[in-house]
């Protein structure tokens, strides 16, 4: 029996993931989301989720629509706020979803700490500022620093460029983000990639997340772009 | 007569402060414009906080790759010798020192360098802070560029900052349309101010005690009209 | 008659044990001739602390790749679907619960699955842990293989380590030349013992308290000759 | 003015490295040592150094040279014992030499935690061992926890496969271990490359260390190889 963790639809790739869980997203703004994840994880219908993901959705797809189908209990992120994240900004307006900001830095080193076993690390990032508050701090060096927790996800849905059977991983340019990371962090890693090739075929130097992150790999060869649907919006 | 820089201009200067050979980030909005100024002679490597080292000009349009994005979302292209890497090791290069700059906006600065560029605190408005803390801690120098003062014509650069902090003590210098002034031990000292200010004049826009720096010069900077946005 | 596993039976039998699709590290020495009796019909990927996953078999004579070595420093193989990464990302695989299972020598391990493998603290002797303590403290499950007994007859399996520990708890079975044995939470459970040994038996040369399964069975292994090393 | 990190030779690579430095020097066993800039230490005079290495030397050569010289106060390790390990053993023994034991997980992330501006960080390894002994713990989730501080380095001496002008770098195989923590680490990180290419002939979904992390660079095409070189007396 050889490993392949290949699934063959969306719906398997998504499937069993439980009301509340908590899911981690890959992407920055429009590059690496894995939006066909995305809608076919509103398609099973988990609901009171958790959602960890650098943004809060932008435009109609992908997150934004998880968001706007009242799936999402809470989100965790650095930047929510943008002229595109309009979904998110009347939720959060009516006071129907729950947000904690974190410094891009720390959301990113808290998903590796989750992900290396790591109980907890201390930083100088947000040190006297609004979002330490409530955390306990601890000088280093003369320095002040802030306690920070790992996170952890029950489920991470993440865009690839190439996988192979084991779950071998490679990207596209800043489209690799906060995938690597989350990937580490989740207890189960669901990948789309746009190509699936043969074992053997991502030379081993190359691979960026190793096939140990990764659970289930569904083939997604041409992936809707949100960016390019925004600009055709702008350039109309 | 006073004679403002205008946004290219204040880009401009600050491009002439960055050593050749250095590793720069560039914050979003007037942050970016510097990139367009650098002078010809100087080779400086461009970091973006989404994972590219070496980023390039903003792409051409028609040619955009939506994978390789700025920080602002914006298309854009990658240099010979860029490395990508993903979010936890780029913020590991900005939070370990080293980024040689971080040239960032700002809405406050205090005499002692602390930095305010995040939010208002204002309630009701969505709280965001994306990489701003992390470059104003983790960068060498944090070099900010911003009006001298807002379009009500406050000060920005003021005894203590009244809006939530970025970072405490982190700025290194500040470009604005009227002066560069450099944040020194016993506060904001004055390197360059433009012509027809005076010394008294800049003092009355700014909150914070300036001292003027013995060797202060004239702020001059070249004509230069306004740099092409692309329009994502 | 008692008729104990030779050392590549008990790799062998440690190998029966090894659901195929698991990540798995072998530790130096006995365990690494785990990999060398894995039924056909099922794909282990294993990793190795210096940086690979899906490392192959040892290298052939004459072939070797000193860049492809193993924690133990012998030249090895990477299969296919192999990826190489470096000492920070290798210990995060472990340490943040990613291996299914390590295998792993032992000193001694106690009633509560304390793992003493790394020093005997014996004065004079040079202290070096290597991965050790990591692989113990990451692993989901950890799996001691070792002598029932020590060369001088005494117990290894032992109420409490009197060696300076590994990690506190870890171990999740042990398999002897003699037995094959669960930590459960009261304790160590003998699930299979070898032919000729009575359960007494086994009890005396074991320092802790054991209970026996009710499900117990005999420990068996097929002949099995010595495997070949590397000779560097 | 383009940037260009090459030095001209192995003289030049580790210029002004002070007494007293804390030296990282990158490999595995015999993967990885950058031995001919250890060589060039040598050479250079520096001593009362702190090395930091996940060995202590192996034969005669690289850094066990450097051992033999009398030029290393401390050494700070994960596992200084091996039948080769003689040089080092012997110092020990003598008490002519210093050693901080760190298990091996631990040594790669102080390494790295060095690197990335962590203060410190929480981790279970080693917890309720003779390693934890005078170190701070903290119980988090349930489990032992031993609170671990940064290292940093003066000088990092990394052997890297190929490398261009601004310092990207990549590696082979195992070789690559210690080397990108060591890198990040370092205040002065300078390599030994089996080949310098030019600028874009290392894709940049490719590189390893980015140039960030590198200050110096000396090609060696031809390295020693220690391991190659015990091998031959084993099989004599």
């Amino acid at each position: 029996m050889s490993i392949d963790k290949r699934v063959p639809s969306l719906e398997d790739a998504v499937r069993g993931i439980a009301d509340g869980a908590v899911v981690a997203i890959s992407g920055f703004g429009e590059a690496g989301n894995p939006t066909e994840l995305v809608h076919a994880l509103i398609e099973q219908g988990a609901k009171d989720l958790t959602v960890v993901n650098n943004n809060a959705g932008t435009g109609r797809m992908g997150l934004a629509k998880l968001l706007a189908a009242g799936r999402v209990r809470k989100v965790i992120c650095s930047f929510p706020r943008s002229a595109k994240s309009v979904v998110f900004q009347e939720l959060y307006k009516d006071g129907k979803i729950e947000l904690e900001v974190v410094p891009q830095g720390t959301l990113a080193e808290r998903l590796r700490a989750g992900g290396a076993g790591i109980g907890g690390f201390y930083t100088p990032t947000a040190a006297g500022t609004p979002l330490a508050e409530g955390k306990e701090t601890r000088i280093i060096d003369g320095r002040d620093h802030v306690l920070e927790f790992p996170i952890r996800a029950d489920v991470a849905l993440i865009k690839a460029d190439k996988a192979d059977p084991f779950g071998n991983l490679t990207y596209r340019k800043a489209a690799r983000n906060f995938a690597p990371a989350m990937a580490m962090a989740a207890t189960l890693t669901i990948v789309q990639a746009r190509e699936v090739v043969g074992l053997g075929d991502i030379d081993p130097e190359h691979v960026v997340t190793p096939s140990i992150f990764v659970d289930r790999i569904v083939e997604v060869s041409q992936p809707i772009s949100e960016a390019a649907a925004l600009l055709q919006q702008v350039s109309r | 007569m006073t004679a403002p820089l205008n946004r290219d201009q204040m880009a401009w200067r600050v491009a002439q402060d960055i050593p050749g050979g250095s590793y720069v980030n560039l914050g979003i909005g007037m942050p970016e414009m510097v990139s367009n100024h650098l002078p010809e002679d100087r080779q400086i490597i461009f970091h973006c906080e989404n994972g590219i080292l070496g980023m390039g000009p903003v792409a051409a349009m028609g040619e955009e790759d939506f994978d390789l994005v700025t920080a602002g979302k914006k298309p854009v292209t990658a240099i010979a010798g860029a490395a990508f890497f993903d979010s936890a090791d780029s913020f590991a290069m900005i939070r370990g020192g080293h980024l040689d700059i971080a040239v960032l906006g700002a809405f406050q600065v205090s005499a002692g360098g602390d930095l305010a560029n995040w939010s208002t605190g204002l309630a009701g408005s969505t709280p965001a802070v994306g990489g701003a803390m992390d470059l104003a801690q983790g960068a060498r120098a944090v070099f900010v560029i911003t009006e001298h003062t807002t379009k009500d014509g406050a000060p920005k650069i003021i005894p203590e900052c009244s809006y939530p902090l970025t970072a405490a003590g982190v700025v290194t210098s500040v470009f604005t349309d009227l002066a560069v002034i450099d944040i020194g031990k016993n506060g904001p000292v004055v390197r360059e101010m433009v012509a027809g200010l005076s010394f008294d004049d800049l003092q009355a826009r700014t909150g914070a005690t300036l001292t003027l720096s013995p060797t202060c010069k004239v702020l001059k900077a070249p004509a230069l009209k306004a740099t092409q946005r692309h329009p994502i």
